[in-house]
Formats: structure tokens, sequence, C-alpha cells
């Protein structure tokens, strides 16, 4: 049997390997039977690892030096990228992030307190299941995925053999992170999953690609510093070198320092606007590490850090700026029409949600922050690999282009509203949780108006790209759709995961989340122990026969289904009937036009160059606020 | 007929109303029809404003070349079991305006006609006469009755002692 | 960061032939972006008759019926500009008390057709309750209408060389009794129009033109004159009119609440008119015989509800004409109406349509 | 648990009756208030009879779905209050109800009905998140989401949420689809988006889409009679007050514009109900 | 701000103004033009009426002798009544019922 | 009867109609009559209590030049004449194609007087059935 530090070593191991396996081969048809084996045994190591966690392991005197030495090494390769595009201010930023490791290498003696190196507790567990399976399902994707998009990549373009290298590698280093207790190590993955994002932003290698990798490389690079700057102090305070060790002295400085690193990671405003510009990355991309894993670091980490906290004024800071994150990126996914764009920003929305939720830090908040790390990731990481599926097809990623798709690719579309109701609709998880995080931030009641509104407006977009996704025509025929086995298998399994996850939402609440919470909180308040348990009674399970006897009387209905029943739709009487045009009337000069509604985007009123400079005005207010506790 | 589920039709009539080449002066009347001193809703009649939603579909005017595809159009869209009514003369004949050159004659010529209802315009009380008709053809449609196109029967008089048909009231 | 992609594309709809905010058949193509109207292009014709035609085949005489029948709510008005026009033609001198009775029908004409489409106008904004008031009220000048002419919609009133029918003392003394009752109901709706905040809500600022707007496109009309042109054929004192005098109702703002303060106050004005020529109805005949075939070209205007209709008569001294010539108030009006359209919303297009008090068969003939 | 079941299947069987009385008499109520007489009570059973009996026209096979859909979750939210099941859920179910209708309507491409789908989601927007303050003040007051809770009450939440309940009020005009928030779809045909919403239903699929209606209604007056939950007489009362009064408001309002719905729900009746929900915060026996 | 109030509340309180046709008929008022007899006996049959009938809705035969009549095509405006030189035409006030 | 008629032609007709715009004249309509040899075009102009009128005389067939340019409002009625005579109007700012008024099934420039119908009606056999 394998033990603990060979698990971890395999969890980082084996992807980094098979990456560097693949970029090795130069066929695509090995490549692709590399990356599958690859993503296959890290979803296999993922899982035997947590059944055999929880554990954590402390590594030798090596560690501490490797780490270092790994440091600086990734810090010079960021200097180096840096430096070739001319970003001063990222190579000012490394070179301050350099001086901090440094001193505190130099300066702060003996690290007396020994502290696990690598945790794998439950909470990293989740994140290693999050990581291995949802990562290796999206990585299978992402090679069908490639084979289509190199077809039609510009000429700049990095090729597919680096991008598998940094994409498979991406899954151990995103491992690496959520296990590591060690600060230096965590500052090891944490630039190291930096750097993967950079890289496969720039994937393209247009002016736009490289632009926005650099503004992705600047943001974070200051969270960086930020994260060096917090081991810095915090090895100050009593030689602390883990996280544990700064949960267990309470030092509020390194945790407010770690918050704005976590804030920069998961894109929360003001710091929002690299993961919109992620959105040139080739899709699996972004559903990788923009919304299934890699965002989730920040809110990981507060989440990890914040039942330490529970109750501080910091932690009062942290969920107002998530809960302003949340309402305010709701507010401008409605404006957007661009399906990436929407994704994304409902991505931010929602970490912004578990970040707000962590802040609360109540073992409610806490057990919704993780209900909604896990659904979010599976159904966001969905959304995007459909949203991946259809832009190939239909050459747009504009909501607006995706009406009728349910005749030309019925498969993704459904897949893709599967997805997007598990977003919003009982009894799936992503619902469940937000009622939690509404239960839960009774607590905090500036919170709770951001959190309402924020609701308010998710429906909405939600909503308005659903009713897109199915518009259908009425003369349908449904041919069968062509798609490479590794996309339309991966969206299947995704699918099925997702929307069979979504349904035990209460399941996997009352036996996971619920004792994870109770644990973690072993001394809260009664009231908020009950709070917590009453959430677990949130489902009777005998209501819901009624949606599925309404599933059943839609299928009982579709089957003696009369197609003449079909009729032409109201156009005021003035309907130009042609298969080809079926929503076309006689307009002036007798002269057949299509019927046509765009949905509602209120681009005036809710314009995003002109709303997102107050937005990061507040926000920056925020971030500065939680430096407050400097002064203390 | 006692208590029937065709009665349920008999009971709650909506109509849509389209204008096809009235003056207007058959269309008020039956807005009037609908205002407190008639009051329609009094059996059940509703004004709806799609032909999806309806039962009976009321025409005022005379049928010119482009309005009968939208009079088509929305005979189309009207779920069965359904009932046409013909407003006023213009909806019966073509009326004054029968030989312009735009008219191709009374509704008939382009849908089937259940009821005609004489008067240029009909009073509010004819509307209400010719609903309660129509209201009956749709009972009966509804039980699943043959229903016979409606004629438009005309009036001679003769010298005495030959009598006067009763088509008048 | 990228920019946003603003999405191009807008919503296209048809607004009629078939809208049940319409009671007649108008096809609006409309232009959309966020509920709001770029474009809006009218399309007509569903309820062309060819009227124009018809009445170069049928004889003068019966021309007045057939005319009367464009519209059955500007009914007598139109036969009034016909039979004008055709007196003027034969020079007939119609008598005084005809001509009183044309003011008091051409007013009662007037005052239903105002609260007809004052009722649709509550209608369009979704106030039905208005709508019922208005048209319950409305009813009353129907009877008046009905006891005088016989119909309750106002057809065979009118003759070439005066009216068809007299009214009585009785009448007159009925009449006299209802115009009362008329403007006490009026008191029941109109500070309700007039005052209401969400009426106000709903008319105040919505598809304004300004003055000279109106009168490059030529409006005529409440429309015109709410937008501050004095512009009512009744001063030019047809019929006796100009016995009775009366100043052009004005308002300035030429917005949808404009228009309907111009036709509320013009409500009373019109009872203030019939009044008028009720007390001062001489006695005299009512119609001179017509004797020949007109002969010559005219044009005869005459003040309709809403706004100016023009009659351009050629007759060629046989009993038929050689052409008939129709431009109503509406089709006037309807450039207007499509300049007020473009930067309001869906909400409000049947509201600004509904303003102008369209009438389409009037329109189309 | 047999007790329970009964009352199930009695709230279930009873509650559309209620309903289809409640819309009779506001039918009729609004024709005395405009000097007609107005249909039969029973006009709403009329109605719905008719449309099952009506040919089901649709111009897909998605769209049918969503209307059970539609009734199925309003079902469920009517369970889950009768059980005294979480309340956050019940609104959440309930919104999704609401919510089945409107992706029913945006499944066609029809004009009207997608304008209409979209006008529904604004008006969500607009009283969703007084429905959800609602639900936080009385978890205020009874330290519970269970709607099972509010029974145990010793003193009616209307005395402690009076601001909530106005606001609440206010919620209820648009739910009920009344002037002036009649915006997405309207009693009255005369609108000009025709019927909204539900435009592209016929027949039994529009039956359904009623009867949805008809639960709904009795829902939201059964809301407003749980602020009166110890003297239920009194709240039945006021309940029918609110529902003559939401009557009397829709006969003498213009509609609005959507717009302006978004904007005024969002200020004058959300202030009030935070107001009110401060308030209750700074009471010393609620909150943290 | 709410003036129709009153206004609803006073039709509330006087009733329904509804004429309840047809359970309730009203007389229709004299002199009102509901549809068109013939006496028949008077009547010459001379045709004039049909010659200036403007909706063409009358037709006439001298032998044998009949006067037809399309109420549905008679658009009740009464230049009949007032051309005929017997004054056998005459307008009664009521309606004519709708035909099936 | 008519008075203050001004003769003008295709020529110039937009000069006169030009003139017209500044000096504050409201156009009211234009009519068409068919004088069986040429059409007869009357431009209808009001300003201060006072109508006047041009009177454009063309063969049938002529390219009228359209005044749309000028008095926006004239499209309307321009494309009604269109459809109704066959008149063709020269830069209509907004063109119906001759499917303004009527439909494609439509008989084509009825108001014309080759229009059989008048002919009967000359002839004094008028017949009502179509
Ligand atoms: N007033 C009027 Fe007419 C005329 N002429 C016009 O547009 O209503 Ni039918
Ligand atoms: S029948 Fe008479 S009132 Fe009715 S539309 Fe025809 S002409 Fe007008
Ligand atoms: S005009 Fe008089 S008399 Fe002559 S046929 Fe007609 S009804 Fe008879
Ligand atoms: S009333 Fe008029 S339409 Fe009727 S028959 Fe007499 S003349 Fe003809």
């Amino acid at each position: 049997m394998l033990t603990p530090a060979n698990y971890v070593l395999a969890l980082i191991g084996v992807p980094l390997v098979g990456g560097v396996l693949a970029c090795a081969v130069p066929w695509r048809g090995v490549r692709t039977v590399v990356v599958c084996l690859t993503a296959t045994l890290t979803a296999l190591v993922g899982v035997l690892a947590v059944i055999a966690g929880p554990f954590s392991i402390t590594c030798g005197a090596w560690s501490d030096p490797t780490a270092l030495a790994l440091e600086l090494l990734l810090i010079g390769v960021i200097v180096a990228f840096a430096w070739e595009a001319r970003a001063w201010l990222i190579v000012l930023l490394a070179l301050v992030q350099l001086g901090l490791c440094l001193t505190e290498q130099f300066s702060a003696g003996a690290h007396l307190l020994a502290t696990p190196t690598f945790i794998l507790d439950t909470l990293s567990s989740i994140l290693v299941i999050i990581v291995c399976v949802i990562g290796a399902l999206i990585v299978v994707y992402a090679t069908g995925y490639m084979r289509e998009h190199a077809a039609h990549a510009p000429r700049t373009t990095a090729g597919d053999r680096r991008f598998f290298l940094v994409l498979v590698g991406f899954l151990g280093v995103m491992n690496g992170l959520v296990l590591a207790n060690n600060l230096r190590w965590l500052a090891v993955f944490w630039e190291s999953t930096t750097l993967c994002s950079f890289l496969l932003i720039g994937h393209e290698g247009t002016a736009e690609a490289r632009a926005n990798a650099l503004r992705a490389l600047l943001i974070n690079a200051f969270g960086g510093v930020a994260l060096s700057l917090a081991a810095l102090l915090a090895a100050h305070r009593g030689g602390i070198t883990s996280l544990d060790g700064i949960m267990s002295a309470q030092a509020l400085v390194p945790m407010a320092l770690l918050c704005i690193a976590a804030m920069t990671k998961s894109a929360q405003f003001p710091f929002q606007s690299w993961l919109l510009g992620a959105m040139v990355a080739p899709t699996p991309v972004s559903a990788l590490l923009h919304s299934a894993t890699m965002v989730k670091a920040g809110s990981y980490l507060i989440l990890r850090l914040a039942p330490a906290f529970a109750g501080t004024r910091l932690l009062d800071v942290v969920a107002l700026a998530g809960g302003f994150t949340f309402a305010i990126a709701a507010a401008l996914a409605v404006s957007q029409s661009n399906a990436k764009r929407v994704l994304a920003y409902s991505t931010i929305s929602n970490l912004g949600l578990i970040v707000a939720c962590a802040g609360i830090a109540t073992p409610l908040a806490y057990a919704a922050a993780i209900m909604i790390l896990c659904y979010h990731a599976a159904s966001k990481g969905l959304l995007f690999l459909c949203v991946g599926a259809i832009e190939q097809k239909i050459g747009s990623r504009d909501i607006e282009d995706m009406g009728s798709l349910l005749y030309t690719m019925p498969l993704t579309t459904v897949i893709t509203l599967t997805g997007m109701l598990t977003m919003l609709m009982p009894p799936f998880g992503m619902l469940m949780s937000k009622l939690m995080a509404i239960e839960a931030a009774i607590e905090a009641p500036f919170v709770l108006l951001l959190v309402i509104a924020g609701s308010a407006l998710t429906v909405f977009f939600w909503a308005k790209w659903i009713g897109r996704m199915q518009t259908v025509s009425y003369h349908p025929h449904y041919p069968r759709e062509t798609m490479p086995f590794s996309m339309s298998s991966v969206l299947v399994v995704l699918c099925a995961l997702v929307a069979g996850g979504g349904v035990a939402s209460i399941l996997v609440y009352r036996t996971l989340i619920e004792p994870m919470a109770l644990h973690t909180f072993a001394t809260a308040s009664a009231h908020t122990i009950a709070a917590l348990h009453a959430a677990g009674n949130l489902l009777s399970w005998p209501v819901f026969v009624f949606p599925l006897l309404a599933a059943l009387a839609w299928l009982w209905t579709i089957a003696r289904f009369n197609p003449a029943h079909v009729r032409l739709p109201y156009l005021a009487g003035e309907n130009y009937e042609e298969k080809e045009l079926s929503y076309a009337f006689l307009s002036i000069k007798d002269q057949p036009a299509v019927a046509w509604t765009t949905s509602l985007y209120f681009k005036h009123t809710l314009n995003e160059l002109r709303i997102t400079p107050w937005a990061n005005l507040i926000a920056w207010l925020l971030v500065l606020s939680l430096l407050g506790v400097l002064g203390m | 007929m006692a208590f029937s589920i065709h009665s349920m039709l008999a009971k709650s009539p909506w109509f849509v109303h389209y204008n096809c080449n009235s003056c207007n002066g058959c269309d008020i009347e039956l807005l009037a029809c609908l205002t407190p001193l008639y009051d329609l809703e009094r059996f059940g009649v509703l004004h709806v404003g799609n032909p999806k939603h309806a039962d009976i579909l009321i025409v005022t005017g005379s049928v010119n070349h482009r309005n009968a595809r939208v009079l088509k159009n929305i005979y189309a869209q009207l779920p069965a079991p359904h009932v046409v009514v013909a407003l006023g003369v213009c909806g019966s004949s073509g009326g004054v305006f029968a030989g312009a050159y735009n008219i191709l004659g009374g509704v008939d010529k382009v849908i089937p006609v259940d009821v005609f209802v004489p008067g240029c315009p009909p009073r509010p009380e004819a509307i209400i006469d010719g609903l309660v008709r129509a209201v009956g053809i749709l009972r009966d449609k509804s039980a699943g009755a043959a229903t016979v196109p409606a004629a438009t029967p005309t009036l001679t008089v003769t010298p005495s002692p030959a009598p006067q048909e009763p088509h008048v009231a | 960061m990228t920019t946003a992609a603003t999405t191009t594309r807008r919503t296209l709809i048809p607004f009629g032939p078939q809208h049940p905010v319409l009671p007649e058949p108008l096809h609006l193509r409309l232009v959309l972006e966020d509920e709001i109207v770029v474009n809006a292009l009218p399309a007509v014709g569903y309820i062309h008759r060819g009227i124009e035609k018809l009445a170069e085949l049928k004889d003068f005489q019966q021309n007045v019926f057939l005319l009367e029948r464009i519209c059955g709510i500007c009914s007598f008005i139109h036969s009034l500009a016909y039979c004008q026009g055709i007196e003027e033609l034969m020079q007939l001198d119609v008598p005084p008390r005809a001509k009183y009775l044309r003011v008091v029908w051409s007013e009662l004409n007037r005052l239903h057709s105002h609260l007809l489409w004052l009722g649709l106008l509550a209608d369009s904004f979704g106030f039905e309750s208005l709508f019922m008031q208005v048209w319950k009220t409305r009813e009353k000048v129907l009877d008046l209408e009905e006891a005088t002419a016989g119909a309750r919609i106002m057809l065979s009133t009118c003759a070439i060389g005066g009216v068809r029918r007299d009214l009585s003392d009785e009448q007159i003394a009925q009449v006299l009794h209802g115009l009362d009752a008329i403007e006490r109901d009026f008191e029941s709706f109109i500070p309700a129009v007039i005052t209401d905040t969400t009426v106000k809500h709903r008319l105040v600022g919505v598809g304004v033109i300004t003055q000279q707007q109106a009168h490059e496109l030529g409006a005529v009309g409440p429309v015109a004159r709410a937008s501050g042109i004095a512009r009512d054929l009744r001063v030019t004192g047809y019929a006796a009119y100009g016995e009775l005098g009366l100043n052009p109702v004005i308002e300035t703002d030429g917005d949808c609440y404009a228009r309907t303060l111009v036709r509320v106050r013009e409500l009373h004005q019109s009872l203030l008119l019939i009044r008028k020529a009720l007390k001062r109805l001489p006695a005299t005949p009512i119609a001179v015989p017509v004797k020949g075939n007109p002969i010559g070209e005219v044009v005869s205007r005459v003040e309709q509800p809403r706004g100016e209709v023009l009659y351009y008569l050629k007759a060629n001294g046989t009993k038929t004409l050689e052409r008939v010539r129709v431009r109503t108030p509406t089709f006037a009006n309807i450039p207007a109406l499509l300049a007020m359209l473009p930067g309001n919303e869906l909400a409000d297009v049947p509201v600004i349509t509904l303003a102008i008090d369209p009438c389409v068969s009037c329109t189309e003939r | 648990m047999i007790g329970r079941l009964v009352l199930v299947v009695l709230v279930v069987l009873g509650a559309p009756l209620l309903g289809a009385l409640l819309n009779g008499a506001d039918r009729i109520l609004t024709a005395r208030m405009q000097g007609r007489i107005g249909p039969p009570l029973l006009q709403p059973f009329y109605d719905l009879l008719k449309l099952f009996r009506k040919e089901p026209l649709v111009l897909n096979r998605i769209q049918i779905g969503y209307v059970y859909l539609h009734l199925a979750f309003m079902l469920m939210t009517i369970v889950l209050i009768t059980l005294g099941q979480d309340m956050l859920l019940a609104l959440f179910t309930h919104a999704f109800s609401t919510l089945s209708l409107v992706i029913g309507g945006m499944s066609v491409r029809s004009p009207y009905s997608r304008i209409g789908s979209q006008r529904k989601i604004m008006q969500m927007l607009a009283y969703e998140p007084v429905l959800i303050l609602l639900v936080v003040g009385i978890y205020l007051r009874t330290g519970s989401f269970m709607a099972g809770a509010v029974a145990h009450l010793d003193a009616p939440l209307i005395t402690s949420l009076p601001l909530v309940f106005l606001a609440f009020l206010v919620a209820l005009e648009i739910k009920l689809e009344k002037s002036p928030f009649d915006v997405a779809t309207s009693h009255h045909a005369h609108q000009e988006l025709v019927k909204g919403i539900t435009i592209e239903y016929a027949g039994p699929y529009l039956g359904i889409i009623e009867l949805t209606h008809f639960y709904e209604t009795f829902f939201l007056l059964a809301l407003v009679t749980a602020f009166f939950v110890t003297h239920v007489w009194l709240g039945v009362l006021v309940a029918m007050a609110v529902y003559g009064a939401a009557i009397l408001v829709d006969n003498v309002c213009a509609r609005m514009r959507t717009t302006w719905m978004v904007r005024y729900m969002w200020t004058v009746p959300v202030a009030l109900a935070v107001c009110n929900i401060i308030w209750l915060y700074l009471q010393p026996h609620v909150g943290r | 701000m709410f003036p129709f109030v009153t206004t609803i509340l006073r039709a509330l309180r006087r009733g329904p103004a509804t004429r309840r046709y047809p359970y309730e008929v009203r007389p229709p008022m004299a002199g009102s033009r509901g549809h068109l007899v013939n006496e028949p006996d008077t009547c010459i049959y001379c045709g004039l009426c049909v010659r200036r009938c403007p909706a063409g809705a009358l037709a006439v035969t001298r032998e044998p002798k009949s006067w037809t009549l399309d109420p549905y095509r008679c658009i009740l405006c009464a230049y009949c009544v007032e051309v005929c030189p017997k004054k056998c035409l005459r307008m009664e006030p009521s309606h004519v019922r709708a035909a099936s | 009867m008519l008075h203050n008629v001004t003769d003008v032609t295709v020529a110039t007709l937009l000069d006169a109609v030009a003139a017209r715009f500044p000096q504050g004249y409201r156009l009211i309509t234009l009519t068409c009559v068919d004088c069986v040899d040429n059409l007869e075009v009357l431009y209808h102009f009001y300003r201060n209590y006072e109508l006047s009128h041009l009177r454009l005389c063309v063969a049938k067939g002529t390219v009228v030049p359209s005044i749309s340019g000028i008095y926006s409002c004239a499209v309307i009625v321009e494309n009604e004449l269109k459809d109704l005579f066959g008149l063709t109007f020269d830069g209509l700012v907004l063109d119906y194609e001759g499917r303004f008024m009527l439909a494609a099934d439509a008989p084509v420039a009825p108001m014309l007087r080759t229009a059989p119908a008048q002919a009967a009606a000359r002839n004094g056999e008028l017949k009502m059935e179509p």
C-alpha cells in the first residue's frame, strides 16, 4: 500500500510527469493517449488518496531549501517572461517578492515550529477530488477540443505540446497547492499556478492574448507579493511557517495579507479584470483554471484559515468584500451577451459568495461555502466545456446566436441546459447552497442585502440564457451531432455527475459537509450549530414527486403528441409561412421580415465600462480597510 | 342540456376581434358591448387579444386583397372548436362597398362563417343576439354535432295574400 | 481587459395588423433596443377599400351614404364635408336652421369621438376602469345621437342642400338635458385623466414633437394644437361656426399629455357650442331642393375630431363625379406619429399611437 | 403522519377551489367598480373547464414541459409551506415555478412571448428581494426558517413586521399581475404584448397556467393570513381586505413601465422592509 | 394622487349601470332606423327605390310583382324611404336578428 | 371653385415647392386626377387661412420628381399615388415599391380611368356584384 508521502508525491508528480511526457511526444495520437492515461491515473490517485486520508506528512530538512530554490526559480522565470514583454511593473513586483523571500530566509533564523508540510484533511480532500476528477475530465476533453482548435488557431499559437505540458502539469501543481501547509511550498505552488495561467492565457500568442496574459501575471504577482509578505511577517511572529501555524497563532496581519492574495487569485473586485481577460484562452483552460480549480485556490485559502478568525472584524470586511463582488459581478453579468464573459462574471460572482460565506465564518456559512465550491466547480466547468463545443460549431460565443441550437447540436444543448438548470433549479446543489448562504448571511446583515440583490440578478441572466438556448422553431428535425468522442463523452459524464451530485446535494451535505463543519467549528455557539443542523432538513424528499410527476407528464404528452397541434406563432396575423423562415412575418412592401427578439442587456444602465471603475473604487476601499489590521 | 362539459364552452366564450375592412362603425359597437351598459362579461364573454385563446372570431368589415391573408392566418390559429361571426353588412356581403376594386366580398369568401349579424352597424343588442347564436353553435360543435354554414336569407314582399317570410324580427 | 463586444443586433417585431390595442389594422414594423424604439415603419392597406373610386361610380346623391361610411366614428362630418363641397359646386344656399343643426351634430360627433378616444387611450395604458367610465358616459352621447339622428352611429343625417332630420322642441330639451348629465359625468373621470399620478407618468414627456416639427410634418387637429399651432378649421366659419364663434384650444408641450388636455378641453368646448347652437336655432326649413348636377372643381375642408379633412371634388355636369379625393386628418398625422415613436419604450408605442387618435379606415378609405 | 397527509391533500385540492372563487370574486368586484354586472362567481371554473376542452395548440414540444413544471413547483411550494418546511426553500421553489413559465415563454421565438418573459423576469427581479426580506424578517422573529415556527408564535408577526408587511403588499400586487405592475401579462387583453408570456399557450396548457394562478392567489393570501397567525380569523379578514385593496389599486392605476417598476420596488418597498429588519436586528432577543 | 378612487367607490355604491339585454329589452327609440319594411299592397313595384339604393340591396320585378330586400346588404340609410313615390317604405326601429 | 392655382411643369415643380417651404406653407396633400389623356397632379398648400395649389399636368407614364425631399410628409401620399395611379416618383425618400396601399394580387393602378368598371359606369350599366 502507498504511504501518505507517496500519495502526495503521486498527486503532484503523476500529472507533472504526464505533462512532460505529453510534451515530449511529437505525434498527436500518442499524445492524446498519454494525456488520457495521465488523466485517468491522476483521477485514480486522487480518489485513492482521499480514501486513504486524512493524513499529513512532514518533510525533512531538504524541504525548505528545495522550496526556496523552486520559488527563486519561479520568480526568475517570471522575471524572464516579464522582461521579454517589457512589463517592468511585473519585474518590479517579482523583484520585491524575491527580496521578501530572501529576507525571510536570512533574517528569521531557525524555524522553530514543526508543522506538517502537507495536509490532506477533508477540505483539501474535496479540492483534490475536484482537481483530480473534474480536472481529469477537462483534460480529456481538451484533447479533442485542441485538435479542432489547432485547425483554426492563429499562426502565433504556442502549439499543442506546450499547451498540454502546462495543462496536465497544472493538475499536479494545483494538487500541491491544496495540500501544502507549509507557507513556502504554498508559495511555490501558488506561483506555479500563476505561471500556468499566464502561459495558457497567452497560448494563442495574439496581441490580445499576450496583453491579457500579462495583466493576469501582473495582478497575480501582486497577490504573490502579498503572500510572500504574509510569510515574512508570519515568520517574524514567532517563526510561523505554515497555515495551521497562522491559525493557531491567530496572526491577524499575515491573515489579512493572505486574504488579499486570495482575492487576487479568486479575481475578487477590484482584481477581477484578469479573469475576464483570461477568456481569450482556449475554453478547456477557462473551464479548468478559470472556473473549476485555480481560481478556487483563493477562496479555498480563506476558507481554510477563516474558522480560526471567526468573529473578527477582519473577516467581517472579507465577507463584505465577497458579498460586494457577488452582487456587482452578477449585475455586470446581466449586461453581457458574450457567453464566456457571462460565465466569467458568474464565476467571479460565485467566488465572491464563497468568500462572503467564508468571511461570515459560522458553521452554516462554512458549509454553504464548501457546497458552492464543489457544485460550482462541477457545473461551471461543464458549462465552459459546453460553450467551447458550441463555439467550435457555430463560430460564435454570443448568447444571442445560441437560439435554435437544439436543431444542430441537440446533445450539447441538452447538456448545457442541464448545466444551467443545475445552477438555479431546486433541488440541485447550487440552489441549495445559495439558500444556505442566505440563511447563513442572516448573521451579517449588510452581506445579506448584497446576497439578496445578487441572487435576484443571478436568476436574471441565467433565465435569459436558458430561454435563448432552448428556443426552437416549430418544425423540428434533429440531426445527429458530430463531435470528437473525447469531448462528447466528457460532456456526458460530467453532466451526469453534475446532475446526480446536484440532486443528491442534501445527502452530500448530511454525510460530508455537515460533519466537517461541525468538526471545524467544534466550539461554535449553540444557535449557529442549530442552524447548521436545520439546513440539513431543507429537503423533504417526498415533495419532489411534483417535479418528477411533471417530467413524467411531459414525457407522456410528448409520446402522444399530435403534430397537427403545432401552429404558427402569433405574429399579429402577418405570418409568412415558409419552412426556413419560420418566424417571418410579412411587413412593409409585403416583404417577409424575420421577427427577432434580443434579450434585455441594459447596456446603458448596467454599462460595464461605466460601472467597473466605481465598483473597483469601492472594492479598493474594502481592501484597504482589510489592511487596517496592520494598525492593530 | 344540464351540466355538461360542452356547456362550459357556452359559458365561457372568449372572442378575438379582427377588423377587416370595417369603417369602425361595427368595431366601436362591438367595443361598446363590453362597456358597462351592455357588459358582455355577464355571459362570461372575454375579449382576448390573440386567436390562440379565442373560441369565437368576430370579423367586422369585408375582405380585401391584403387583409384576406391576415384573416386566414388568424383563422388558422384558432383552436378547435371555434365559431366565426361576421358583423355588419360589410362582413356579410361587402355592404355599401361591394364592387369597389379592393373588395373581395364578405368574410365567407375567405373563411367559413357561422353567424352573420346584419345592420350597418348592428346595434349592441343585435351583436348580443349574434353572440347568443354563436354560443349555441359552439356548444354543438363541442358536442360533435355537424354544423352548416350560415346563410343570409333575403326578404321578399309580394302583394297580399302571400305572407311575409318570418326572417325579420 | 477586452472591452465587451456590443451586440448590435436589435429586436424586430410586428405590431399589428391584428392587435388588441389597435381596434383597427395598422402594421408597425418596430425595431427595438432593450425595449426602446429605434425605428418604426408603418404598413397600411389592410383596410383600403377603394372608396374614392367607388364614389366615381355611384351618383353624387348616393355618395353621401358611401362617404359617411369612410368612417363610423367621424361619419357625420365626412358627409358634411362632402355636402358642403357639392353645395358650393351647385351654388346651393343652405338654410340657416340646417347650418345650426349641422353644428349640433358635428359637435355631438366630436363629443363621442373624443370620448371614444379617451377610453381607448386609457385602455392603452392599462387603465381599464377609466375606459369603462368614459365609455359609459359616451353611451349618453350615443343615446342623444340616436334620439336626434335615428342611429347610434350618425349616418344618413346630412344631405346635400341641408339635413334630413329636424329637431322638435322636446328633442332639443332632451339634448340639453342630456348634455347636462354628460357634463356632470365628466367630473367622474376628467380629474383622473388630468391629475392622476400614474396617468401623468405615462403621458407627460412621451412622444414629444415640437411646434416646428408639427408644422413641417403637416400635423393637423389636436396633434398640431397640442404643439402650439392654432390650426382649427372651425374658425373659418363654415356651417354656423362663424356665428357661434370659438377659439382653438391650444397647448404647447407637444407630448401625449398635451394632446390629451387639448381633447379634454374640446369636450367642454363642444358642449358649449351645442348649447349655443340649440339656443339660437333659427326657424327656417331644413333643406333646399337639389336640382340638376354639379359641375366644376372644389376643395372643401372641415374640422374633424382628428383635424382637418379635405375633400377635392371634380364634377362634369353628370350624375357621377369625375374625382372624389379625401385627405383625412390621420393621414396627415402619420408622419408626425413616425417622428414621435423613436426613443420611447415599447410600452409607450400604443400610448403614442393612440395619442394621435389614429383612424385607419379614414386614412386608407 | 396521516394527519399531515390529510392536510396536504386537503390543501392541494382545496386551494384551487378557493383560488378560483377568489378570482371569480375579483372579476365581479372589478366589474362592479366599473359599473358593470360582471360574470357569475363560478366563471373561473367555467373558463378552466372550457380550456381543457380546447385544442392544445403549441409551437414546440419543449414549452409543454415548462407549464407542467410551473404547476409542479407551485404545488411543491404549497406543500412545503403546509408541512411547515423551510420558508426559503419554499420561496425558491415558488420562484422557480414562475421561472418555469418564463423559460417556457422563452422557448418559442414568438416576439410577444419572449418580451413578456423578459418582463416577467424583471418582475421577479423587482419583488424577489422583498420576499427574501420577508423570510428574513420572519426568521429574526422566530429564530427559525421553518414555516412551522410561525404557528408557535405568541404574538402575531404583524406586530414586529409591519413595514415588511407593507412591502409585501406591494409585491403582492405584482404577483397578482395587477396594475400598475401588470407588465408581463395581464388579465385584460388590451396590452401592448397582447397576452405576453402566455400568448403561445392555448387550451389545456393555458388552463394549467390559470390553475397555477389559482394556487398562487391562495398561497399569497395565505401568506397574508400568516401575519396574523394567533388570530386566524382576523388574518382571513385582513387577507380579504388586502385582496380587495389590490383590486381597488388595479382599478385606479394606469399600467406603469417595467423599468419604473424595478426602480420603485428596489427603493420604496425594499427600503421599508430593510428599515423593519434593521429595527429587528436592534431588538435584544433576535439576531446574533 | 388617485382621484379615481372616488369614482370607483361611487360606481360601487350606485350599482351596475348595465342594460340587461336580452332579459330586459329597452324599447327602441322612436325614429330609430332599425329595419326596412314595405307595405306590399301600397307598393307599385316601380323600381325607383332599387335605382336609388346606394348598396344595391333591393330588387324589384314587375311580373310577377315582387320586391326583395337583402337585409345583409342594406345599410339602413333610408334613402329608398325618401324617394319612394308611394311612401310605402318605412323604417321600423327594432333591429334585425342574426342568421346562422 | 378652385382659386390660386399655379400651373407648373415637371421642370419647375421642385423650385415652386422649394420656394413655398420657407414661406411657411404647409403641404396639405397631393391629388391626382385622371383626365383620360393625361394625369393632373394637384399640390395643395395652405398658409394663413388661404389655400394655394400647384397644378402639374403630365402624360401617363411620366416620371414626376418627388417633393418628399422638401416636404418629408409628402412621402406617404406619393407612395399612395404610385399604387393607385401607377405614377412614378423620382427620389422618394422611402419607397414602398407599389405595395403601400395595395397587395400584390390587387388590381394594378385601379384609379385610372381605363379601369373597366369606370367604362361600365359611364355607359350606365353599373353592376354591383364584382
Ligand atoms: N376625425 C376623423 Fe376621421 C376623418 N376624416 C380620421 O382620420 O375618423 Ni375615422
Ligand atoms: S357594416 Fe356599416 S358600420 Fe359596419 S363596417 Fe360596414 S359600413 Fe361600417
Ligand atoms: S319605390 Fe316605393 S313603390 Fe316603387 S318599388 Fe320601391 S317601394 Fe315600391
Ligand atoms: S335603406 Fe338604403 S340600403 Fe337599405 S334598401 Fe333602402 S336605400 Fe337600400
